[in-house]
C-alpha cells in the first residue's frame, strides 16, 4: 500500500487538480469561469500524460551526441500534449468568442440568467 | 494515384478549407465547396469497391510503418461510413447557398464554407484513421467546426446552444483523451491494430482483468457516448440541433453522431473485443436498458415539442437508442442492425431536416403550429416530410423498416422477445409525433393574416428529395445497405485481435 | 529524498485552482489562471517535458490569459453570487475522480523505467531519429515527421478555431429575439 | 398477355391511373374517364389470370430480393385470385357510383379521392398476389396509408379524430403484433413464403404456434376482431364510396384474406388443429361474431349498423379458417366474395338514401321504399345474402361453414353460426320492413329515386348477389384446391 | 488591452516596447528555425511572434498594427500556412512518396529531404499560428457593433 502511495501520489495529485477544474466547469454559472475551469481541466490532463512520460533519472529527450547510455524520458506523450495544448487554446478562443456574443445578445453571461431570459421569451 | 486514395479522402476537403480563405470570391468558393464533397464521394465509392475486393487497405502516412507512424486503415466498416458521410455532404452542400445566403453577411460566406469543409474532413479523418490519437485530433477538428456552425443559427439561443455544446463536447473529448492515455500507459502504442494485440488479457476469462484497462475503456466509452448523445448524456443534442441553421442540423444529425457511433463500435469490438466487453464487463446489461429508455424517452419528448426542429432532434435521441441497441444485443445481426440504421437514419434525418429547412425558408418559423396549410401550399416539401416521417416510423418499403427488421430479428435470435416487442412498440410513438405534424400540415388552415407562402425553388427541393428518395430506394434495395453492413459487422466482430 | 519541489508545486497549483473556483473578481481569476499555467509549465520542466513547458508558458500563460482578459473587457468583471446547491456536479466530480484513481491502481508507478510505454515504439523513436531524421530533438522528429500528420491535424485545429472565432465574432447577422 | 405481364399490369395500371388522375386534375370529366378506364383495364388483367389458376397453374412474378431470402414476389393462388377478382371487379362499380355520389354531394378534394382510391386498389391487389408474408405486409401497410386520406376526406375535427383512430389502431396492431409475428416466424422458419401445408408445420411447437396465431389474428387489425374493431365504425364519417372500399372492396377483405392465407399457408390446417390454436381462435371469432351482431341490432344510424354487421360477418371468415378443416375454409373463403357483393350493395343503398333523401338513421326510413323502390329492393336482396338465405350468394358460404363445423362435430360453432344469421335477420330486416310497410311521414317529401349513376351500380351488385347464388360453380371450382377437394 | 487608450499615453511603456518588440520577433525567428536542436518550433514561434505583434498593437494602437498587418492579409496567412503544410504532403506524393514522407523531397539524401520537409512544415505551422492569433486579437479587439447591455 505504501509503495503504491509513493509510486502513484503524483497521479493522484494530478487527478485532484483535474477534478477541481471539472467542478468549476460543471458547477459555476458564469460562462467565463467555466472556460477557466476547462483550462485547468485540460492542463491537468496534460500533466497526467507528462507524468506518464517521466522516467526516473531520465533527462529531456534531446539527444546528446556521442552518449549512448543516457536515459531519456519518453518523447511521445510530449508530442501528443503539444497537440492537446493547441486543441485547448483553440477551444478556449472559440468559447470566449461565443461568450462575447452571448453578452452582446443577452446582456449577461450567467447561465441561470440566460435560462430565465429564454424561458421568459417562451 | 489509386494507392493514395485513403489519404486523398481526407486531404482533399482538408486542403479545400484553407483554399476557401485564399479564393474568397463567392462563386469560386461555392463551386469549390460543391465539387469537393462530390470528389470525396467518388473516392469513398472507389475505396469501398476496392475494400470489397481486396480486404483492408493500410496507408502509411509519412512512409513510416505503424506503430511508429500514423496509419490509415480502411476496411469495410469505415469505408461504409465514409460513403455515408461524403454522400450526405454532397447532397447538403448544394442546398447551402440558397439556405444560408440570407442569414449571413455576404463577405463572410467563404469562412462558413471553410468551416463546413473542415467539419467534413474531420469526420472523414476520424473514420479513416487507424490511430487512436489521430482519431482524437480529427474528432476535435470536427467538433470545433460543429460548434461554430451551430452558433450560426438565426436566433440568439443558437449562441447558448453552441456554448453548452462546446463545453460538454470538450469534456467528452477530454474523457476520450484520458482513455487513450490510460490505454497507452498499459501498452505503449496508439495504433489500433497494435493496441488490440497488446491490451493485457485478463488473468481468467470472464473477468475484467487490469483495473487500468477497465477504466480506460470506461473513459473512452463515456467520452464517445457524450459525442454520440447516448441517453442520458444527450441533453446537448436537442438544443444544438434545434437552434443550428436547419441545413447544418441536417448535416450534423446525419453525419456527426454516425461517426461517433462508428468510433464507439470500433473501440468496443475491434479494440477490446466482444469477449471482453460483453462477457467480462457485461456492458449489455447497462447499455440495453439505456437504449430502450432512450427510444421511449426520446420519442415521448418528441411528441410534446411545439417546434419542428426540436421534435426532429428528440427523435434523433430515440434513433440513437436504436443504434446503441444494436451494439448491446452483442451479436452480428444486432450490429448489422445498428450499422444499417446508421445509414438509414442518416438518410431520413438528413432529408427531414432539409425539409424543415425548406419550411423555415418560406414560413420564417419552425413552430409546428405555423405549418398550417403547408400541405396544400408547399406540396412537395410536405410530401418529402411525410415520406421521411414514414421512414422514421419504419413503414415497410422505407429504409427504417429494414433497420427495425434486423434489430427485432437480432433480439428474437437471442430469445429476448420483450426487447423485440419494445422495439416495434416504440415505433408507435414515432407515429404519434410524425402524425401531429402531418395533421397540421394537411388539415389546419393558414391564418388569413399570415404572409403568403409558396413552394421552395427546385434548388432546395432536389437535394431534399434525393435523400428522401434514397430512403425509399434503400427500403426496397438493400444490397448496399444491409449487404455491406452485414459484411462490415462481420469484420468488426472478428476484432483486430 | 531530494527536496520535493514537485510536491510544493502541486500544493500551489491546488490552492490556485481552489482560489480560481471561489474568486468572484474575474480579472484576478484570469490572471491566476495564467499563473496556474506558468506554474504547470515549471512542473513540466521538472518532468523533462521542455517542449510542453515552453508551449504551455507561451500559450497557457500568455495567449489564453490575453484571451480571457479580452473577453472580460467585453463582458463583465464580476461573477454573481451563486445560491443554488451543487450536488450534481459534486457527484459527477467525485465519481469521475474515484474512477480515475481506481484506474491508476494497476498503472506502472511514476517514473518507473519498466513501464510498457518506455519499451514499445518509443525506443524505436530514440534509436532511429539520429539515423533517419538527424535532428537532436526527438520531440521535433516525432512531431514533424513520424507523427507529422497529427501536427497537420493540430494546425487544422488552430485553423478551425481561428476561422470559427472570426465567423462567430465578425459575421454580423441579426438574431431574432423570439422564436417565431 | 403472359401471366407475368398480367400480374404486373394488374399492379401497375391502378398506379398509372392514379398518376393520370393527378395529371388531369383540372378537367374533371377527363379525370373520371381515366379512372373508369383504369378500373376496366385492371379488371381485364386480373380476369385474364382466372383460366390459368382454375386449371391449377400458379403464375408468379419475382421482382428482386429486398432482404436476404425475402424477395418482393407475387404468386397467384386461388384465394388471392378470388380476392383480386372481388377487389378489381367491385372497383369498377364503386368508381361509377363514386362519380354520381361525389358530384351530387359536391365533395371537395375529388382528385385526391380518386388518386388515393386507385393506389389503394393497387395495394389490395398487391396483398392478393403476395407470394410471401413480407410482400403482403408491405402492401398491407401501403393500404392503410393510402386509405387514411380517404377516411379523413372531410378534414374536419370529426374526420381527423376518426383518422387518428383508424391509423393508430391499424398501425399499432400491424406494427406491434403483426410485424413481431412475421419476424418471429422468419426467425423460426427461416422463410416467409406462402406454401401449401404451411411453413411452421414441424418447426413450431404448440405453445409457440398458439402465440403466433394470436399475434397474427389480432395483428391483422383490418380483420376487425374484437377488441380491435373500433376503427371500422369510426371510419363511417367518410363518404359512402369510401365505406364501400373499406367494407367490401379492399380493406376489411384484405384483413380476413390475410388471416385466412396465414392460416392456410403459414400454419397449415394440421398444425392449427394439433396445436389447439384453432380452437382458441374459433372462440375469439365466435365471440366477435355474436357481440358485433348484437351491437348492430341496437344501432339507429344505418351506416353504423352496417359497420357492426361487417365486423360480425368478418368473424365468419375468420371462424371458417379457425375451424381448421377444408370445408369450413372453403366456406370462409367463399364468404369473402359473397359478403363483399352484399355489403357493397347495402352501402350503395345507404349512400343513395343519404344523397337523395338526406336520411341517415334507421328510424327515419319509414315508408321510403315507396319513393325509392329499386334502392330498397336491392337492399332487401343484399340483406338476404348477408343472412344466408336463397336466392342470394351468402347461402352457399354459410352452408359450407355450417357443413364444415358439423363435419368436425363442433356443434357449439354450428349454433354460433346459426345464431349469427338470426341476429342478422334482427338487424337487417327491420330496415326493409320500415321502408316498405310503415306509412311515410305525413309531410310529403319531394324526392324520387337516387341519381342514375348511383342506381345503376347498386342494381348491378344486387343482381350480382343473386348471380352468386345461381352461378356459384366457377367460384367453387376456383377455390376447391384450398379445401383439398 | 484592457484600456488601450491609457496605455498609449504611458511614455515608459512606449519606449520599452519599442525596444522589446524587435527582440521578441527575433526570438520568434530563433525559435522557429532552431526547433530541431532545442525545444521549440513553429507553434511556439508563431505564438511568440503574435505576442510581439499584440504587444505592439496594445501599446501603439490597433490601427497602427493593422496598417502593418491588414486583417485581410492576416486572414490570408491563416490559409496560407496550412496550405504550405499540406502542400509539402502533396509534393511528396507527387514525387512518388507517401503523404508527408519528406524523404521523397530529396530522393538521393532522404535525410536532407527530412530536414527540408520539417523546415517547411514548421514554417507553415508558424505562419498559421501567428496569423490566427493576430486575427483572433483583431476580432476580439474590435469595438462592439452595437451598444452593450
Amino acid at each position: 500500500m505504501s509503495a503504491s502511495i509513493l509510486g502513484l501520489w503524483n497521479y493522484w495529485a494530478v487527478i485532484v487538480l483535474m477534478m477541481t477544474g471539472l467542478y468549476i466547469v460543471t458547477a459555476r454559472d458564469n460562462l467565463v469561469k467555466k472556460v477557466m475551469g476547462l483550462n485547468i481541466f485540460q492542463v491537468s490532463v496534460i500533466m497526467f500524460y507528462v507524468s506518464m512520460a517521466k522516467v526516473r533519472g531520465g533527462t529531456a529527450p534531446i539527444l546528446v551526441e556521442g552518449e549512448e547510455t543516457v536515459l531519456y524520458s519518453n518523447p511521445l506523450p510530449h508530442v501528443l500534449m503539444l497537440t492537446a495544448i493547441v486543441v485547448g487554446v483553440a477551444t478556449t478562443a472559440l468559447a470566449l468568442a461565443l461568450v462575447v456574443r452571448i453578452q452582446e445578445a443577452y446582456g449577461t453571461v450567467e447561465e441561470d440568467e440566460l435560462v430565465r431570459i429564454d424561458d421568459d421569451d417562451g | 494515384m489509386s494507392e493514395h486514395l485513403p489519404i486523398l479522402q481526407v486531404v482533399v476537403p482538408l486542403l479545400a478549407g484553407p483554399l476557401c480563405l485564399l479564393l474568397r470570391h463567392r462563386l469560386l468558393v461555392r463551386g469549390l465547396a460543391t465539387a469537393v464533397p462530390l470528389a470525396c464521394l467518388t473516392i469513398a465509392g472507389l475505396l469501398l469497391h476496392r475494400v470489397q475486393q481486396v480486404g483492408a487497405i493500410s496507408y502509411h502516412i509519412g512512409g513510416w510503418a505503424p506503430p511508429l507512424g500514423i496509419e490509415y486503415r480502411i476496411d469495410l466498416a469505415n469505408a461504409y461510413v465514409m460513403v455515408i458521410v461524403s454522400a450526405i455532404a454532397a447532397v447538403v452542400m448544394p442546398f447551402l447557398p440558397g439556405h444560408m445566403g440570407s442569414a449571413m453577411v455576404r463577405r463572410r460566406e467563404h469562412l462558413f464554407y471553410a468551416i463546413f469543409l473542415l467539419a467534413l474532413a474531420g469526420l472523414l479523418g476520424i473514420s479513416a484513421t487507424g490511430d487512436m490519437f489521430n482519431a482524437f485530433v480529427f474528432l476535435e477538428i470536427a467538433s470545433l467546426a460543429s460548434y461554430s456552425l451551430v452558433a450560426l443559427g438565426r436566433h440568439r439561443r443558437a449562441l447558448v446552444a453552441a456554448y453548452s455544446y462546446l463545453i460538454i463536447g470538450t469534456i467528452g473529448g477530454t474523457f476520450f483523451l484520458l482513455g487513450i492515455g490510460l490505454m497507452y500507459q498499459m501498452t505503449g502504442t496508439l495504433n489500433m491494430v497494435d493496441l488490440a494485440h497488446r491490451l493485457p488479457e485478463p488473468m481468467s476469462p470472464g473477468t475484467p482483468g487490469s483495473r487500468t484497462v477497465l477504466v480506460a475503456f470506461a473513459f473512452l466509452a463515456v467520452g464517445l457516448s457524450i459525442k454520440l448523445a447516448v441517453f442520458p448524456l444527450h441533453q446537448w443534442l436537442p438544443r444544438a440541433y434545434a437552434h443550428a441553421p436547419s441545413a447544418v442540423s441536417a448535416f450534423l444529425a446525419a453525419t456527426s453522431t454516425k461517426v461517433s457511433y462508428y468510433l464507439l463500435v470500433r473501440v468496443v469490438f475491434s479494440l477490446f473485443g466482444a469477449a471482453y466487453v460483453f462477457d467480462a464487463l457485461k456492458l449489455d446489461r447497462l447499455l440495453l436498458p439505456l437504449s430502450i429508455v432512450a427510444m421511449f424517452a426520446g420519442s415521448t419528448a418528441a411528441i410534446f415539442q411545439t417546434d419542428l426542429k426540436r421534435l426532429l432532434a428528440y427523435s434523433s435521441v430515440a434513433q440513437i437508442g436504436y443504434m446503441t441497441l444494436g451494439v448491446s444485443l452483442a451479436s452480428v445481426t444486432g450490429l448489422t442492425g445498428g450499422l444499417v440504421h446508421l445509414f438509414n437514419h442518416a438518410l431520413m434525418k438528413g432529408g427531414l431536416f432539409l425539409a424543415a429547412a425548406c419550411y423555415g425558408m418560406r414560413l420564417r418559423s419552425s413552430r409546428i403550429a405555423d405549418l398550417a396549410g403547408a400541405g396544400r401550399l408547399m406540396p412537395w416539401t410536405t410530401a418529402a416530410f411525410v415520406t421521411g416521417g414514414l421512414a422514421l416510423i419504419g413503414v415497410p418499403g422505407t429504409a427504417g423498416f429494414v433497420s427495425k427488421w434486423y434489430l427485432v430479428l437480432a433480439a428474437l435470435e437471442q430469445g429476448r422477445w420483450l426487447v423485440a416487442v419494445l422495439v416495434v412498440a416504440s415505433s408507435l410513438l414515432a407515429v404519434a409525433y410524425v402524425w401531429r405534424v402531418v395533421e397540421v400540415a394537411y388539415f389546419a388552415d393558414r391564418d388569413a393574416g399570415a404572409h403568403p407562402i409558396k413552394e421552395v425553388p427546385p434548388l432546395l427541393l432536389v437535394p431534399t428529395w434525393i435523400l428522401i428518395g434514397a430512403t425509399v430506394y434503400f427500403g426496397l434495395r438493400t444490397e448496399l445497405t444491409a449487404g455491406v453492413a452485414e459484411a462490415a459487422a462481420g469484420v468488426l466482430w472478428e476484432s483486430l485481435r | 529524498m531530494p527536496f520535493p519541489v514537485d510536491a510544493i508545486l502541486f500544493v500551489f497549483l491546488l490552492t490556485m485552482a481552489v482560489v480560481i473556483a471561489r474568486r468572484q473578481e474575474l480579472f484576478s481569476a484570469a490572471m491566476l489562471t495564467g499563473l496556474f499555467s506558468l506554474l504547470s509549465a515549471g512542473l513540466f520542466t521538472l518532468m523533462d517535458a521542455l517542449d510542453v513547458a515552453f508551449t504551455e508558458a507561451a500559450v497557457g500563460a500568455g495567449f489564453s490569459t490575453i484571451l480571457l482578459l479580452g473577453a472580460l473587457t467585453r463582458t463583465t468583471g464580476l461573477e454573481y453570487q451563486q445560491r443554488r446547491p451543487r450536488t450534481r456536479p459534486l457527484m459527477i466530480v467525485f465519481s469521475t475522480g474515484a474512477a480515475l484513481i481506481y484506474g491508476t491502481l494497476d498503472m506502472p508507478h511514476f517514473g518507473d523505467p519498466a513501464a510498457a510505454i518506455h519499451h514499445h515504439v518509443t525506443p524505436d523513436y530514440l534509436a532511429r531519429t539520429p539515423v533517419e531524421i538527424d535532428v537532436p530533438n526527438v520531440v521535433t522528429a516525432v512531431l514533424a515527421s513520424y507523427r507529422g500528420y497529427d501536427t497537420l491535424g493540430e494546425t487544422m485545429v488552430i485553423f478551425v478555431g481561428g476561422v470559427g472565432v472570426l465567423l462567430v465574432l465578425t459575421g454580423r447577422w441579426r438574431w431574432r429575439r423570439r422564436v417565431r | 398477355m403472359s401471366p407475368e405481364q398480367a400480374i404486373a399490369a394488374a399492379l401497375l395500371v391502378p398506379l398509372l391511373g392514379a398518376a393520370g388522375v393527378l395529371l388531369c386534375r383540372r378537367r374533371p370529366n377527363v379525370r373520371e374517364a381515366v379512372t373508369v378506364l383504369a378500373t376496366l383495364l385492371t379488371f381485364g388483367a386480373v380476369a385474364s389470370l382466372v383460366p390459368a389458376v382454375t386449371a391449377g397453374g400458379r403464375p408468379g412474378l419475382e421482382l428482386f430480393e429486398v432482404l436476404p431470402g425475402l424477395p418482393l414476389a407475387f404468386a397467384v393462388e386461388p384465394l388471392g385470385m378470388l380476392f383480386a377478382l372481388v377487389a378489381s371487379g367491385l372497383w369498377i362499380l364503386t368508381s361509377i357510383y363514386a362519380i354520381g355520389y361525389m358530384r351530387s354531394h359536391h365533395e371537395g378534394h375529388q382528385t385526391r379521392f380518386y388518386a388515393c382510391f386507385a393506389v389503394a386498389i393497387a395495394a389490395a391487389l398487391g396483398i392478393a398476389f403476395a407470394a410471401n408474408l413480407f410482400t403482403l405486409f408491405l402492401f398491407y401497410e401501403l393500404l392503410t396509408l393510402t386509405t387514411y386520406p380517404l377516411v379523413t376526406h372531410h378534414g374536419d375535427e370529426r374526420a381527423r379524430r376518426a383518422g387518428r383512430l383508424y391509423l393508430g389502431l391499424l398501425m399499432a396492431t400491424s406494427i406491434v403484433l403483426l410485424l413481431t409475428a412475421i419476424i418471429w416466424t422468419y426467425a423460426v422458419a427461416g422463410t416467409l413464403d406462402f406454401r401449401p401445408g404451411g411453413i411452421l408445420a414441424g418447426r413450431a411447437d404448440a405453445p409457440l404456434a398458439i402465440v403466433l396465431l394470436l399475434l397474427f389474428a389480432f395483428g391483422t387489425g383490418k380483420a376487425a376482431l374484437m377488441p380491435f374493431h373500433r376503427w371500422l365504425p369510426a371510419a363511417m364519417v367518410a363518404p359512402t364510396p369510401v365505406s364501400a372500399l373499406l367494407h367490401a372492396v379492399a380493406v376489411v377483405k384484405a384483413g380476413v384474406f390475410t388471416v385466412t392465407k396465414i392460416v392456410l399457408y403459414v400454419f397449415g390446417l394440421d398444425l392449427l388443429r394439433t396445436s389447439g390454436g384453432g380452437e382458441i381462435l374459433a372462440w375469439v371469432a365466435a365471440a366477435t361474431l355474436l357481440l358485433a351482431a348484437a351491437v348492430a341490432t341496437v344501432q339507429d344510424n344505418l351506416k353504423r349498423r352496417l359497420a357492426y354487421s361487417t365486423i360480425s360477418q368478418l368473424a365468419y371468415v375468420v371462424l371458417g379458417a379457425a375451424l381448421a378443416n377444408g370445408t369450413a375454409a372453403l366456406g370462409g373463403s367463399l364468404h369473402v366474395a359473397m359478403h363483399a357483393m352484399a355489403k357493397i350493395t347495402l352501402f350503395f343503398c345507404a349512400g343513395a338514401i343519404a344523397v337523395t333523401a338526406h336520411k341517415t338513421e334507421v328510424s327515419q326510413l319509414d315508408g321510403i321504399g315507396r319513393r325509392m323502390p329499386i334502392t330498397c329492393g336491392a337492399f332487401f336482396l343484399a340483406s338476404l345474402s348477408i343472412i344466408g338465405l336463397p336466392p342470394a350468394g351468402g347461402t352457399w358460404s354459410k352452408w359450407f361453414l355450417v357443413l364444415g363445423a358439423a363435419d368436425g362435430e363442433r356443434w357449439a360453432m354450428v349454433a354460433v353460426l346459426l345464431a349469427g344469421s338470426l341476429l342478422a335477420i334482427g338487424y337487417l330486416m327491420p330496415v326493409v320492413v320500415r321502408a316498405f310497410f310503415y306509412p311515410p311521414p305525413a309531410a310529403g317529401e319531394g324526392h324520387g329515386e337516387a341519381p342514375l349513376l348511383c342506381l345503376l351500380p347498386l342494381t348491378l351488385t344486387a343482381l350480382g348477389c343473386v348471380g352468386q347464388f345461381v352461378f356459384a360453380e366457377p367460384l367453387y371450382r376456383l377455390l376447391a384446391p384450398i379445401a383439398g377437394m | 488591452m484592457k484600456q488601450p487608450r491609457l496605455l498609449r499615453e504611458e511614455v515608459i511603456l512606449r519606449v520599452v516596447s519599442k525596444a522589446l518588440v524587435p527582440l521578441i520577433l527575433l526570438f520568434a525567428l530563433y525559435v522557429q528555425f532552431h526547433g530541431d536542436f532545442g525545444p521549440g518550433g513553429g507553434f511556439q514561434a508563431g505564438v511568440i511572434f503574435a505576442a510581439g505583434m499584440i504587444l505592439y498593437g496594445l501599446i501603439f494602437g490597433l490601427a497602427n498594427l493593422q496598417r502593418v498587418w491588414p486583417p485581410r492579409r492576416v486572414e490570408l496567412g491563416i490559409g496560407l500556412g496550412v496550405m504550405l503544410y499540406a502542400g509539402v504532403g502533396v509534393a511528396t506524393m507527387v514525387r512518388g512518396g507517401r503523404f508527408l514522407a519528406y524523404g521523397a523531397l530529396d530522393p538521393h539524401h532522404p535525410v536532407h529531404g527530412q530536414h527540408l520537409g520539417i523546415l517547411l512544415v514548421e514554417l507553415g505551422v508558424g505562419i498559421t499560428v501567428a496569423s490566427t492569433l493576430i486575427a483572433i486579437f483583431y476580432a476580439l479587439g474590435r469595438v462592439p457593433p452595437e451598444p452593450r447591455g
